[in-house]
């Protein structure tokens, strides 16, 4: 029992933060996260260098040259390619939480939205898309707006999907409520659907990111350009300790991005739902 | 009117809404269909073949055996990996969403993760793991697990500390508590995570087949596209959809009926 | 010479720019001005799969596309009126290389042999065939027992020294990583010492838009062969050329390999060949491979125009 | 002509096991400025009732009129007080009394200022910033009570308004009820528990009856106003009370033989 | 020794605006199988304080005792009727009334049995298959009365268990719980609203103030047992009536005071 009422303390329930504040109560070492972190952390990056050691670099570079090798992204250009990228990666991120959100919430709300709407998007979410690249390059060409339309295509079904679900799970009593104050049915998406399904919207958004990541890698390495060209010509190359640097700067980035969503979703929630204080590093 | 309000006047309406459901569909996707023939029939459209073509090469692909035998083997890969990923995922999803170790040590590399393109690891993977069958089975269920760890966390996190006060209060032990108010609390957010896991599955299991060791649908689909075989790519392309679609249907409809209480 | 067009060519190349194929982008970048050719770096659209570089020219994004030999062929077949006007690769370093004592050729039959190639449409597929052809075994990829289908080289090289399998087609350099991990590793053959004619990589472009543009097309032409001319023939030049065009060049030693490879074998056609013989007998291993119904008429898929007039505008043939 | 009238208000609810009549054929008029109670056991159907009224439900027979027009849908001149208290959570107390006054024509600051008012008038001064997970469950009832005053509807729906409250908070909210109305004279429709809440406050005292909802009995209250604690003295207060005591408990057995005979 | 005793029980909740003290320095004691109730203002701490005693909040400064024993988690030995219910929305009204027995050592058909027994005793027969959201607020109050009564508990902390009810069910259950309490013999710490609930029903009625939470008087019934309604008619109860009254109004000027000092 004791085990987990710490684990409920600090994680699962909020019941006791508010004591635990007061008393000023000092974490040991071990409930630190730092201390935490350091032993997790740098157990799996020893792993790693052990296992590179006894792999050889055919296989797996040393995570120490991988190290180097992402101090050498500042100079070498990588990062400034990189950073190129990002940029039609955000674009294309942007448009679609703009145009996902939306029509996310729309197609919880109505069922005729979702009736006409919803085949379609389930049928792209599994489709393999880069089954429509080349359709996607007769359309806008293979320049700065193919990459922008192709991570629009990989982040927005998650953000529809996750955005419909969470407006679908919205207590019905707040839409009488609102029906009651004679909320007119626009506002009624900015004032209640909106707020009420917002973790889920976070969600989505959320994994929608992750999937921009992986539409920006796969629109470069198909028209072989910027990041997507570095990193098919380090592969070929076999230059391991820069072709992981380079994936770990990418990986880094979107962790980045991701940490940002997370606290917009604290910032954004501030009414104590239980959300706020989990998703994400609490602080102590 | 309002669908939530006036439920009871919808379920009365239930037969009319079935039908005009169906016809939208329908009628939507006529319309899609005739697009699609007018724009492959084009002769620069030569990536894209209209159905015209599409449909008689997946007729004939279906009868010769070809395509079932390929969807029967990229099927048991996904079904495979997929069970995997649903152990784990839920499993670790708990995890962090309960043990502060593991959210400040784990969660972040999951984020990370999930961010980072699988696709990276194949030229790495098949090392250490093989490309045949346990390679495929790991892409299938790096492709799904993230999906299903993360709606299963946040599920989790979003019980309500009421409920578990008052499980707490009827002296109910933490296994307990995990059974009977957190875990139901949070399935409708795993559902979520498991059907959109499926449909990741299903795509990782492709993805697999193309870019490891081609096989099945896989190289159905490497197949026709390296002869420059329109008809045969997008009919291969057709039956991935189709078998996604059905999947998360069936999902969907799963998940509507296990979460029956919601909707009275 | 004079100036044909200002309107600047667009060019789609079906796979990322390597050192044995350097001369695609340095020849008309830096000698497409002697030929009155108006194009830079930015000109060349570079893809990774064939069929959607020539959707590209299909969509009018580009106008020619450079990729393989066998694939333009396929797309011929397919009922598009792609002609080829220009080769730019014959030969390329891929050997044939075994582990495990597989050595020779006719091991790769035995059932216990685990052999990895691309699928029977891809590059090493043609090549294989090519190979087994050259060592007369008589016989194809088809009859191999036991084979793995591993699209890229990069997936094959390490699965073969991860000994995953047994023997497969791989770039030399490739090889060379793979050799100083794997003791037993060796060259069971080669495709540029032991396959006497290969046309790996040429241009095309659509017929209708080839006739239109001959004088382009050709100095376009000229342009590469002259630097399938320089290049061979001064190390240093070639060097500037790959760390030009080719994103992460290998190191010099590595380099100086391909290059005496490049000059030896005469990877880059000097003349525009693209013979009718040639022509045919590659067609044939690719019907062979089971990716063309049917051997065509040579003449039919080449427009030499654009050729003869290149080689009249660099001044004749050389040896 | 009556300013509200209910007419023949039947709702059977659909559910997986059964049909469930939760009303039956209620019909009933309220004037203009009056004050009614609506008094019944648990489950008889009161919230259902008042969400017919305020047109969040429609009926399944019947209708409501308001000055003899037809009305299925809510208005500004109904105003709901939630027994479940549906404050919105991502809003503090100030921004969920500031809600129902944002779909009216007025200026930041009058809404403001007209919120703040009425948290004044619910005592709950020096919350405005409190979000209602922070709040006791009498906090969160009172600042429901402020949303729905906040919009000054013609027609106040308040279902078991007070049922939350403590008694002094309840009576200093009992006054303060009585006073808005005596001043703004709305129609209050008032649904409670408390038979002696029900005497103190209306003019007319509805009582229903279960299993189908129905009315049983409707009392006119004829005490003169303004009333105060005095009022249970009367000779006449106890004896309504125990009339309204046994037409509840006459109603409840009715009820429960009848469900034996099911 | 007493069997539970509350020792300087104080309690500070950190909000984002500023430290709320909602728990003074609570001290009181409770004998085994005494009938004591709680009463204060909306917000008084009333919830707060339940919540402690039965383990769930750790109070800030200050213990509570069973049995001599300081116990800061939930047992076997309190059973919790919450303000909001708190039921399992997943689960039907006899699955939630089970809920609490499951982790018992007991027969599946015992567990129903009793869980039928308390259902009916709460006047939900026939709702066994009902969904929370299928019922009525008074309904769903009744499910988490049996739900804590099913599981037998030495001391039962109920937190306004009859907020939600109709006078007529309030008093059935008032009497039902008498009778039980009767019988059973349980310890009971009852939250309420209602003055003359709490004189109706207890040894002793413990007074609360406000802001920040504390005793403000603890007053002994010594009114025989069994009551009837006919105790309204004794001289000491309006006497008894008016002292709790005056001891909160006071507590609540007090605290008024205080608050404008602020
Ligand atoms: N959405 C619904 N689906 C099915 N039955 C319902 C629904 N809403 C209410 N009921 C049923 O209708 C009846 C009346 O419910 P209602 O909430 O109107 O009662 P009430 O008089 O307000 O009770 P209380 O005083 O306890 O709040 C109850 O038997 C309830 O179970
Ligand atoms: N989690 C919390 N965070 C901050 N403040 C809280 C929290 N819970 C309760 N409070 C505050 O503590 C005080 C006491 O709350 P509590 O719920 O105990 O009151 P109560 O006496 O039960 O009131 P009621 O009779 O209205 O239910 C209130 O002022 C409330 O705002
Ligand atoms: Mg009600
Ligand atoms: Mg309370």
């Amino acid at each position: 029992m004791s085990g987990f009422k710490t684990a409920q303390q600090r994680g699962v329930t909020r019941l006791e933060k508010d004591s635990q504040i007061i008393q000023g109560e000092k974490l040991r070492l071990r409930d630190q996260k730092w201390f935490q972190r350091l032993l997790v952390w740098g157990l799996l990056v020893a792993v790693w260098e052990i296992l590179g050691v006894i792999l050889g670099p055919f296989f797996l570079p040393r995570i120490s040259q991988v190290f180097l090798s992402m101090f050498a992204a500042f100079t070498n250009g990588d990062l400034t390619t990189l950073a190129s990228s990002l940029r039609q990666m955000f674009l294309g991120f942007g448009l679609a939480a703009v145009v996902g959100i939306p029509i996310g919430l729309i197609m919880g709300r109505s069922r005729w939205a979702e009736y006409v709407l919803g085949i379609y998007v389930n049928a792209l979410f599994v489709t393999s898309l880069e089954a429509l690249l080349p359709f996607i390059i007769i359309l806008v060409g293979t320049d700065f707006y193919f990459r922008v339309v192709v991570v629009f295509l990989f982040a927005i079904f998650y953000i529809i999907i996750n955005t419909a679900a969470g407006v679908r799970a919205i207590d019905p009593n707040l839409f009488e409520t609102a029906a009651a104050f004679c909320t007119p049915r626009l506002k009624l998406f900015i004032k209640i659907i909106l707020p009420a399904a917002l973790p889920y919207v976070i969600a989505g958004l959320r994994l929608g990111l992750g999937h921009a990541v992986k539409g920006m890698v796969i629109a470069e390495l198909w028209v072989v350009v910027d990041t997507g060209r570095r990193l098919v010509d380090l592969g070929f190359a076999r230059k391991l300790p820069e072709y992981f640097a380079l994936a770990l700067w990418i990986v880094l980035f979107g962790a980045l991005a991701n940490q940002i969503l997370l606290s917009f979703q604290k910032r954004l929630t501030p009414w104590g739902s239980e959300i706020a204080g989990f998703t994400g590093s609490r602080k102590k | 009117m309002d669908p939530v309000t006036r439920k009871d006047t919808w379920i009365s309406q239930s037969r009319k809404n079935r039908i005009a459901k169906w016809g939208l569909r329908v009628a939507s996707f006529l319309v899609f269909l005739a697009v699609w023939q007018w724009y492959g029939a084009k002769p620069e459209m030569f990536a894209v073949a209209p159905p015209s073509q599409v449909f008689p090469a997946f007729y004939e692909a279906m009868l010769s055996g070809e395509l079932p035998k390929a969807a029967a083997g990229t099927l048991y890969t996904m079904a495979v990996g997929y069970l995997l990923a649903v152990v784990v995922g839920i499993v670790v999803g708990f995890g962090i969403a309960v043990s502060v170790w593991a959210r400040n040590t784990i969660e972040p590399i999951v984020n990370a993760a999930y961010s980072a393109p699988m696709a990276l690891l194949i030229p790495i993977l098949g090392v250490y793991i093989g490309l045949e069958f346990q390679g495929r089975l790991f892409l299938v269920m790096v492709w799904a697990v993230f999906v299903i760890i993360v709606n299963t966390a946040a599920g989790v996190r979003e019980t309500p500390p009421s409920l578990m006060e008052m499980a707490q209060s009827f002296g109910l032990n933490p296994w307990s508590i995990y059974r009977k108010v957190i875990f139901p609390s949070a399935l409708p957010y795993i559902l979520v995570g498991l059907r959109l896991g499926a449909g990741r599955a299903l795509r990782g299991a492709v993805t697999a087949e193309i870019l490891m060791s081609t096989t099945n649908l896989g190289k159905f689909l490497i197949d026709a596209g390296s002869t420059f075989n329109m008809p045969k790519l997008l009919a291969g392309i057709m039956l991935v959809i189709l078998l996604g679609l059905v999947i998360i249907q069936g999902a969907e409809y799963l998940e509507q009926r296990i979460l029956s209480w919601r909707r009275v | 010479g004079e100036r044909v067009a200002d309107s600047a060519l667009r060019v789609a190349i079906t796979s990322p720019t390597q050192p044995s194929y350097v001369e695609t982008i340095y020849g008309p970048v830096h000698y497409g001005a002697e030929f009155g050719l108006n194009i830079t770096a930015d000109d060349f659209r570079i893809f990774d799969s064939h069929a959607t570089a020539t959707q590209t020219v299909l969509a009018g994004q580009a106008d020619i596309v450079g990729g393989s030999f066998v694939s333009h062929l396929i797309i011929r077949e397919r009922g598009l009126d792609f002609k080829m006007f220009c080769p730019f690769v014959n030969m390329d370093d891929f050997v044939m290389a075994g582990r495990n004592g597989v050595t020779e050729v006719e091991q790769l039959f035995d059932p216990d042999t685990r052999v990895a190639i691309d699928s029977p449409g891809g590059a090493s597929g043609v090549i294989l065939n090519a190979m087994l052809q050259a060592a007369g075994t008589g016989k194809t990829i088809a009859d191999l027992p036991n084979v793995r289908i591993l699209e890229s080289s990069a997936l094959r090289s390490s699965v073969f020294v991860a000994d995953g399998v047994d023997a497969t087609v791989i770039h030399l350099t490739q090889f060379k990583q793979a050799a100083e991990q794997v003791s037993d590793a060796v060259i069971i053959t080669t495709l540029y010492k032991d396959v006497p004619v290969f046309i790996k990589e040429a241009f095309a472009a659509p017929a209708s838009w080839l006739e239109e543009n001959l004088e382009l097309a050709a100095s376009f032409c000229a342009s590469v062969l002259k630097a399938a001319r320089e290049l061979p023939r001064d190390f240093d030049l070639f060097v500037s050329a790959v760390n030009e065009f080719v994103g992460v060049p290998p190191s010099e030693a590595m380099l100086r390999e391909t290059f005496d490879l490049i000059s030896q074998y005469e990877f880059w056609p000097k003349n525009g060949d693209l013979e009718p013989e040639a022509i045919t007998q590659m067609a044939k291993m690719a019907v062979l491979s089971g990716v063309l119904e049917e051997v065509p008429d040579p003449t039919e898929v080449v427009d030499r125009r654009p050729i003869n007039r290149a080689l009249e505008l660099l001044g004749g043939r050389v040896e | 002509m009556s300013y509200v009238e209910v007419r023949n208000i039947s709702k059977v609810f659909q559910t997986q096991q059964e049909n469930l009549p939760a009303l039956e054929n209620i019909s009933f008029t309220m004037e203009q400025h009056g004050f009614y109670c609506l008094i019944g056991h648990s489950g008889c159907g009161k919230s259902t009732l008042l969400r017919i009224i305020d047109g969040l439900t429609e009926p399944t027979t019947g209708e409501v009129l308001i000055s003899a027009k037809v009305t299925n849908r809510p208005g500004f001149d109904r105003g709901m007080v939630f027994q479940h208290f549906n404050l919105l959570p991502w809003r503090a107390v100030l921004g969920n009394v500031e809600f129902g006054l944002e779909n009216r024509r007025m200026s930041k600051r009058e809404r403001r200022e007209r919120a703040m008012h009425y948290i004044h008038m619910v005592g709950l001064d020096g919350f405005e910033h409190y979000y209602p997970s922070q709040l006791s469950g009498g906090m969160q009832q009172r600042v429901g009570l402020a949303r729905a005053l906040a919009i000054e509807p013609e027609i106040l729906l308040m279902d078991e308004p007070f049922g939350s409250l403590d008694a002094q908070t309840r009576e200093t909210m009992q006054t303060e009820l009585m006073r808005i109305w005596s001043i703004e004279k709305r129609t209050v429709l008032f649904v409670t528990h408390d038979i002696e809440e029900a005497i103190f406050l209306s003019d007319r005292v509805i009582v229903m009856g279960q299993r189908p909802g129905r009315i049983v009995d409707i009392i006119d209250v004829d005490f003169p106003r303004p009333r105060d604690e005095n009022l249970r003295n009367l000779a006449g207060f106890t004896e309504m009370r125990g009339r309204v005591w046994k037409t509840l408990k006459c109603a409840a057995s009715e009820a429960k033989a009848s469900a034996a005979k099911r």
